[in-house]
C-alpha cells in the first residue's frame, strides 16, 4: 500500500493512478469525488468505451494497412495477417494472464510483478469501479487490453517479409508475458518505476521504447532479407500505408486521450497536444527529405506522424501546446535520420522502421518529458527542466534504460528459446515466393 | 501476312489506334509493357533507400496484317506515335505463316 | 400496457426494455432515476451517439469491404453498392414505416406487430426520452436504425455475383418492412418473444438468425452461380476482407456495447465479453483451419472472428468474460465446419457465407446464451443452464424456431413476388463479363 | 460585447452561440447551468471528444480516399499526400493565427475579425470552458481545429492532377489565415453574419461554399487538365472512392452532431436528420442518374449521398425529419444537375466536382434552410419560410452571397500572388507521366 | 518449330490449356491483354461523362509446338475456344527459328 | 536481324538485364506473364474449397537484336536466368524481317 500511494503522490498522471486504491491530494477532481462513495460517471464511461473501441481500430485495420502497403506485394497478406492475428491471440493472453501481471498486486514482489491473482479477470464485479477512476474494472481491463495488443503487433514491422508465422505466434504470447505485462506493472501497476516518479502518460516506454527495443534486436536474430540492398524492395502500395497512418493517429486520440481515463481537461488537452505534435513532426520528416532528397515522399510525411505520435505519448498529459510543438519539430527530424541515414550506415534490416521510429521516437520523447513538462498541465509537481526540475530528466533515462535493458535481453532470450524449438525464419523458397501463397495460401489478384 | 510489334508511348495508344481504324484495318491486340533502353527511368525514394526504376511503362500493340498493307500500317504508326522525345519507341515486322479466325474458321488473309 | 410489464420483468434486459413506458423492478439504477421525472443523461447520449456512429461504420464501409474482397474483380463495386445502397434506401424505408412497425404500439395486436402510429416517426418530440433509457427518442430511432441497415445488407452475400441490382433493392425493401421489423418486434418492441423471456441482448435472432436463413433461403431460390465448383472464384483482394472485418468488429462495439442503452456497466462488460468471444473463435477457426487444410488463411481467421461477433450478440449482455471464451471456442468451430464442411455436401451456393456465419452463429449463439447466462451479469433471473436454469435453453429454441420459421416462409414468398414481376438473376451475359461493368458501367482499372 | 450579445439572441444556434461569454435566453437549458458558475460536463466532453476523432478521420482517411480513388493510378499517391499534408500543415497553422482570428475578440473591428490576441493557443488555461458550452476551450479549439483542416483540403478535388503540391501548400495556408478564419469569425466567432441572424449549424457557408467557390476559381485559374474531355479519366479505383464517401458520412456525424456542442438533444436529431437527408440525396442521384444515363452508378450514390450532407450542413440544428427528406431529395438532383449537365455544358474542368457538389450542395442547403427551419427543433425565433418568416431565406441569400463575394475575389488574389512567385501548375511532363512519380518518388506497384 | 499464339475470351482459357494438355502440350505462356476488333465494346459512364471502352479483355496464349504438332494444336485450340459469337479471337502461326530451355541448355524440339 | 523471347523466372529479371547490358545491348521490353510448364503450381484455400493455381508468374522479356549477336545474347540470357531447378523458362529466337525506331525513323540495325 505504502509504494502505491507513493507512486501516486509523485507520479500524479492518472495513468501513472489507474493501479491506486484510494488518493488524497494530487487529483483535486477525483478526490472530492473519491470523499464520498466514488460512484461510476457515465461521461467517463462514455469516453473510455469509445477509447477503446478506437484503439483497437489503431492496430485492425491500422497497423494492419500501415505495414501492409509498405511489404511488396507477395507478402501483403501474411503481414496483415499478423496484425489481425496479434488482436486475436493477445486478447486471450491478456484475459489469461496479462492483465494479472500487470494490474494485479504482487504482494511482496509489487514493486516488479503484479502476480497472478487476477489471471482471468478473478475477482471483477460487474459495477465495481477500478478506482480512483470512476470507471469499472472491466472496462479498464478491455481498454488496457487494446494497449496489450497494439505493442507486440509494433514488433512485427521489424521482422517482415521472412519470420515464419507460427514462431510469430508463439514469439508475441511469450513476449506480452515475459516484457510487456511486467514493464507495464512497472510504469503504471504499482511498479517501482511509477514510484520512483517515471513520467509516462501513455506508454512511450512501456509502448514504444519497448516494442522498438524488440523489433531491433529481433531484425539482429532474424537477420536481413534476402535481397535486401539490392533488390527493389519498394513499397507496394503505399495507398494503404497512408491509410493505415490515418486509423493509428485518429485512434491515437483514444491512446493519449483515454489515458486520461475520463472525459476531463486532461484528457482534452493530451489530444490538442497529440494532433500538434504529430502535425509537426509530419512536416519536420517531410522538409528534411524534401531538402536533403528532393522530394517530399508520401512514406515519409506518414512516417513523421508516426513519429510524433509516439513522441508525444509519454508528454500528452505533462506538456502545453507549445511544448508539443517544438518536441514534434525535434521528434521529426531525429526519427527522419534515424531511420534513413543511421540505419543505412548500420546496415541492420529492421523492415519497416519500428526501431527507428517506436524506439527512438519513444526515447526521444520520454528524455523531452522530462524537459518540456509544465505544472499547469500535469499538476503540482510535474514539471521538467524548463521549469527547473533537472532530476526529472535523469528519472526519465534511469527509466528508459531500464526498460532497454529489460526488454533487450529478455527478448533476446524468448527469440533463441522459440528459435531452438521451432525456427524463426521461413525457408528460403517461401521468402523468394512470397508468404501469402506459401504460408496462408491466397494471393491478391 | 506479316505481325506488327510495336512498342509505343502509353499516351499515344488513342492516336495510333485511330491512324489504324482510318486504314480500315479493323484489330489489333494491346498489352501493358515495361520498357527499357536509351531513355532513363526516374529514382525512387523510401526512408532513404533509393530504388532505380529502369523499366519505363510502354504499350505493346500487336497488329497482324495482309502484306500489301504492311508498309502503310507501319508508317502510319510511325506517324501517330512520335513525339521527337526519347522513348517513343520501336516496330517490329515478322511474318505469319497462317491465321485463323476462331469465330468462322476462316483462315490467313480472310480472318485478318 | 399489460404486456408490455410482463416483457419487462421477465426479460429485464435493457435491449428488450427499450420499448417499455416506465418499470418497477429490474433495473435498479434506472428504476432510482425514473422514481423523479428522468433526466437525459449525457454521458448515455455520447455513449449511444458513438455506438450510432460505429454502427453505421460496420455497413459501410465495413460489410461493403468485408464482401467487397471476396468477390471477383469484376463484381466488386457492384458488391460495395450493395452494402452502400441498402444504407442509403433502408434509412428511408425505416423513417417511413420500418420503425413505426418495430417501436410503435400495435395496440390489439402488439402481440405482433407495433402497427403504423409511429410512421415518419409521427409523435416524436426534440427532448422526449425513450423511457425507461435516459436518452431521447430521436437517439434511440436513428440507433436502432444502424440496425435496419445491416441486417438486410447481409443477406447481399449471400447471392453475391448474380443477383440483379433493381431487384435487390425492392426485395431489401419488402423483406425490413415484413420480416425484419415485426420480429424486431417481437423481441424488442414489446412482442410476444420478448415477453415469453426470450433473451436476445443485442440481436442474435433478430439480426443473424434472421439474414442467415434468409441468406440460405435466397441461396436456393437463385441458384447457384455459373462455373461453381469450376471456375476459379477466388477472393480478389482479401486486404479489403480484412480492412472490411476490422470495422465490423470494433462497430460491434457499438452494436453489443450499445445495445445496453447507455454507458453503464453493462456496455463495458459487454464490450469486454465480446472481444473475448471474438478473438477465440477467431483462433479457433484458424487453428482448426490449420490442422485440416495445413495453412491458417487470412480469410479464415476474419470469417471466424465475425462468426465469434455473431455467437456473442445475444448473449454480450448476460455471461461473463469465461462464458464468453468457451462460446467462442465453440461457435468458431461449429461456423468453420457449417461454412466448409456442410456447404460443399450440401451443395448449395451461399457466395459468401452468409448462412454458415451468420445463421449458424447466430443459432449457437442463441442457444448457448441459455446454457451460459449468469445472474451476476443479467440481473436476477437471467440465469442459465449452468446455473440450474434448463428452462431458458428451451425458450431460447423456441424463440429461435419461431424466428427461423417466420423469416424461411416469408422470405421465399417475398423473392417469388420480386421474381414473379421484375426477375431476380442477371442474364448470363452479366454474369460472364462481370456486373461492374453491366449493371453499374463502371470497373476498377 | 454588444455586437456579442446581439449576435446570441439573434442567432441562438449553439453553433452561433460558440463564441459567446454569457447568455440569457435563447438557450434555456445551457442558460441554467451558467446561472451558477457552469461546471464542465462529462457527457459533453466525451461526445465532443468523440466528435473530433471522427470530423478529423473525415479528412485522412476519409477525404483522401474519396478523392484518390476518383484520379487516375499514375496520380493517387500525390492526390491521397494533398489531404493528408493538408492535415498536418493546417494543424499548425491553425493554432499558429487561424483559431485566433476566427474566434478571438477582434476589438473595433470585431464584426469581421477575431484580431491577433489567441495566436498559439494564448489565455488558455487548461479547465477554462468555452461558455457558454460546458467543455473546455481546448477540446473546442481542436474541434474547430479539424473544420479548419478539411475545408482547405477539399478544394483540392478541383485542382486535382496538375497543381504543383508545393503551391499547394502555400495556397492552403494563406487561404485558411485570409478566406476561412475570417468567414468562421463573420458567421460562428462574433462576426457581423452572425449578428445578422444567419442560421448555419455546421457550416454550409463557412465550410461547404467557401471551399465549392474556391474550388470553382482554382480550376478556372489554373485551367484544364492535359486532355480533358478527349483522354479517359475514369477514376482508377473507386472501392477507395466509396471507402472515402463512408468516412465522409460517418464522420459527418461529429460534424453535424458535434455542432451542437454537447451530447444533447439537439446533437441527437442533427444525426437523425444527416442520415435522413444523406440517404434521400444519395437515392435521388442515383434514380435520377439511371433514368437519364440508364444505369445506377457507384459514383454516382457515393456523390449524391455527400451532397445530402452537404445540404443539411447548415439546417442540422434547425430542420425536423420530414424536412431534411425533402431537402434531400432536392439537393441530391440539383448537385447531379450541376456536376454532370451544367458543368459540361460551361467547360470548366472542376477534376472531381467540388464546386458542383460543396459549392451548389451548401448554396441549396442554405437557402433550404431558410425554408425548412422549424422551431420546435431550433428554438423560439428560429423559423424557416414554411413557419411564415420569408425573412430569413433573405439573410441566408444574403449570408451566403456576401461569403461567396468575399471568397470568390479572396481566393482569386491569393492564387494569382502564388502563381507570380511560383507558379501553380506541373510542367506538362509531370503532368503526362503523373505526378505520383515525378513530385513525390513513389508509384503504386 | 512455330509459335502459335492465341488470342481468346478470358473465360476459355481453361478449356484451351485442357485441350492442349490433352494433346499432350506441356508448357504454354499467358498474357493478359486487350483486344480491339469487330466486337464493340461498352461505355462507362462517371458523373455524366461518357467514356467508350473500345479495348476489351482477352487472353493471350503463346505455345511453341514442333512443326508436326502445329495443325492439332491449332484445331484443338479453334475448337475450346469456340462460341461462335463475335469476338472469339485468332489464333497466329509463325516460325521459331532455335529454341531453349534454361534449366538444362537443350535445345530446339527437346526443349518445348 | 531476331527477336529473342525469353520466359524466365521473375526474381530473375535484374540479372537477365544487367547480363544483356553487359553485352551492350541497350534495350528490351518486359512483360508480366503467367506460365504453365513442368513446374507444378500451388493450391489455394478459401473456406475449404480449394482452387488449384496451374500458372505461375513469369517474366517475358523481348530483345531484338543483329544477327551478329543472336548466340551471345541467347546464352547471356540462359546463364542469368538458371537456377537449374523446373520452371527456369524458355528461349525462343525468331526472325524480325523489318525495324524502325519512331523517334528518328531509322530503320533495321540501326534502329536496334
Ligand atoms: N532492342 C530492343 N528490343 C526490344 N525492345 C526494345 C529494344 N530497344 C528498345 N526497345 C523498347 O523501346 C522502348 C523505347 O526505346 P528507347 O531506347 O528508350 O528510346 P527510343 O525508342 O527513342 O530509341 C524501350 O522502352 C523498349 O520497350
Ligand atoms: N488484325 C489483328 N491483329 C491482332 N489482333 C487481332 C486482329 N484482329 C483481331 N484481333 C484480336 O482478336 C480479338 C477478336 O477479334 P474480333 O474482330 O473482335 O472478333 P472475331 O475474332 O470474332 O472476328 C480482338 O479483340 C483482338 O484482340
Ligand atoms: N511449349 C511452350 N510454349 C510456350 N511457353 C512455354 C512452353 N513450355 C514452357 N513454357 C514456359 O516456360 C515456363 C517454364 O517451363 P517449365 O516446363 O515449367 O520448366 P522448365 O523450363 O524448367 O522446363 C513455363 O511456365 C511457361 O511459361
Amino acid at each position: 500500500m505504502k509504494t502505491c500511494i507513493r507512486s501516486i503522490t509523485s507520479v500524479a498522471a492518472l495513468a501513472a493512478a489507474w493501479a491506486m486504491v484510494s488518493m488524497t491530494t494530487a487529483l483535486p477532481a477525483l478526490a472530492q469525488a473519491a470523499a464520498a462513495a466514488p460512484k461510476m460517471d457515465s461521461g467517463d464511461m462514455a469516453w473510455m468505451l469509445t477509447s477503446t473501441v478506437i484503439v483497437l481500430m489503431m492496430t485492425i485495420p491500422g497497423l494492419a494497412l500501415f505495414y501492409g502497403g509498405m511489404v511488396r506485394k507477395k507478402n501483403v497478406l501474411a503481414t496483415v495477417m499478423q496484425s489481425f492475428a496479434a488482436a486475436c491471440l493477445l486478447s486471450i493472453v491478456w484475459m489469461v494472464v496479462g492483465y494479472s501481471i500487470a494490474f494485479g498486486d504482487g504482494g511482496a514482489l509489487n514493486a516488479y510483478f503484479g502476480g497472478f491473482g487476477k489471471m482471468f479477470f478473478a475477482g471483477m464485479t460487474k459495477d465495481g469501479l477500478f478506482a480512483p477512476l470512476l470507471i469499472t474494472e472491466s472496462l479498464f481491463a478491455v481498454f488496457q487490453m487494446t494497449f496489450a495488443i497494439i505493442t507486440p503487433a509494433l514488433i512485427a514491422g521489424a521482422v517482415a517479409d521472412r519470420m515464419k508465422f507460427s514462431s510469430f505466434l508463439v514469439f508475441i504470447t511469450l513476449w506480452l508475458i515475459i516484457v510487456y505485462a511486467p514493464i507495464a506493472h512497472w510504469v503504471w501497476g504499482g511498479g517501482f518505476l511509477g514510484a520512483d516518479g517515471i513520467m509516462d502518460f501513455a506508454g512511450g516506454t512501456v509502448v514504444h521504447i519497448n516494442s522498438g527495443v524488440a523489433g531491433l534486436v529481433a531484425a539482429l536474430v532474424l537477420g536481413r532479407r534476402k535481397g535486401y540492398g539490392t533488390e527493389n524492395m519498394a513499397p507496394h502500395n503505399l495507398v494503404y500505408t497512408v491509410m493505415g497512418a490515418a486509423f493509428l493517429w485518429v485512434g491515437w486520440f483514444g491512446f493519449n486521450g483515454g489515458s486520461a481515463g475520463g472525459a476531463n481537461d486532461s484528457a482534452a488537452m493530451a489530444i490538442l497536444v497529440t494532433q500538434i505534435c504529430a502535425a509537426a513532426a509530419a512536416l519536420a520528416w517531410m522538409f528534411a527529405e524534401w531538402m536533403t532528397h528532393g522530394k517530399p515522399s508520401v512514406l515519409g510525411i506518414a512516417s513523421g506522424a508516426i513519429a510524433g505520435l509516439v513522441v508525444i505519448t509519454p508528454a500528452a498529459g505533462f506538456v502545453d501546446p507549445k511544448g508539443a510543438l517544438i518536441m514534434g519539430l525535434i521528434g521529426g527530424i531525429v526519427c527522419f535520420i534515424a531511420s534513413t541515414g543511421i540505419k543505412r550506415a548500420l546496415g541492420y534490416d529492421d523492415s519497416l522502421d519500428v526501431f527507428g521510429i517506436h524506439g527512438v521516437g519513444g526515447f526521444v520523447g520520454a528524455i523531452l518529458t522530462g524537459v518540456f513538462a509544465v505544472s499547469w498541465i500535469g499538476g503540482e509537481g510535474k514539471s521538467g527542466l524548463l521549469e527547473g526540475n533537472a532530476a526529472q530528466v535523469w528519472i526519465q533515462l534511469y527509466g528508459t534504460f531500464a526498460t532497454i535493458a529489460y526488454c533487450a535481453v529478455a527478448t533476446f532470450v524468448i527469440l533463441m528459446v522459440v528459435k531452438l524449438f521451432m525456427g524463426l525464419r521461413v525457408d528460403e523458397q517461401t521468402e523468394v515466393e512470397g508468404l501469402d501463397a506459401r504460408l496462408h495460401g491466397e494471393t491478391v489478384h | 501476312m506479316k505481325l506488327i510489334t510495336a512498342i509505343i508511348k502509353p499516351f499515344k495508344l488513342e492516336e495510333v489506334r485511330s491512324a489504324l481504324t482510318d486504314l480500315g484495318l479493323q484489330g489489333m491486340t494491346v498489352s501493358e509493357v515495361k520498357g527499357y533502353g536509351r531513355q532513363k527511368g526516374h529514382t525512387e525514394i523510401y526512408r532513404g533507400a533509393e530504388y532505380a526504376v529502369n523499366f519505363l511503362p510502354k504499350i505493346k500493340i500487336e497488329v497482324a496484317v495482309t502484306s500489301a498493307e504492311v508498309d502503310k500500317a507501319v508508317s502510319a504508326i510511325a506517324t501517330a506515335a512520335k513525339t521527337g522525345q526519347i522513348g517513343d519507341g520501336k516496330i517490329f515486322v515478322s511474318a505469319i505463316e497462317h491465321t485463323l479466325r476462331i469465330r468462322t474458321g476462316e483462315t490467313d488473309d480472310n480472318a485478318l
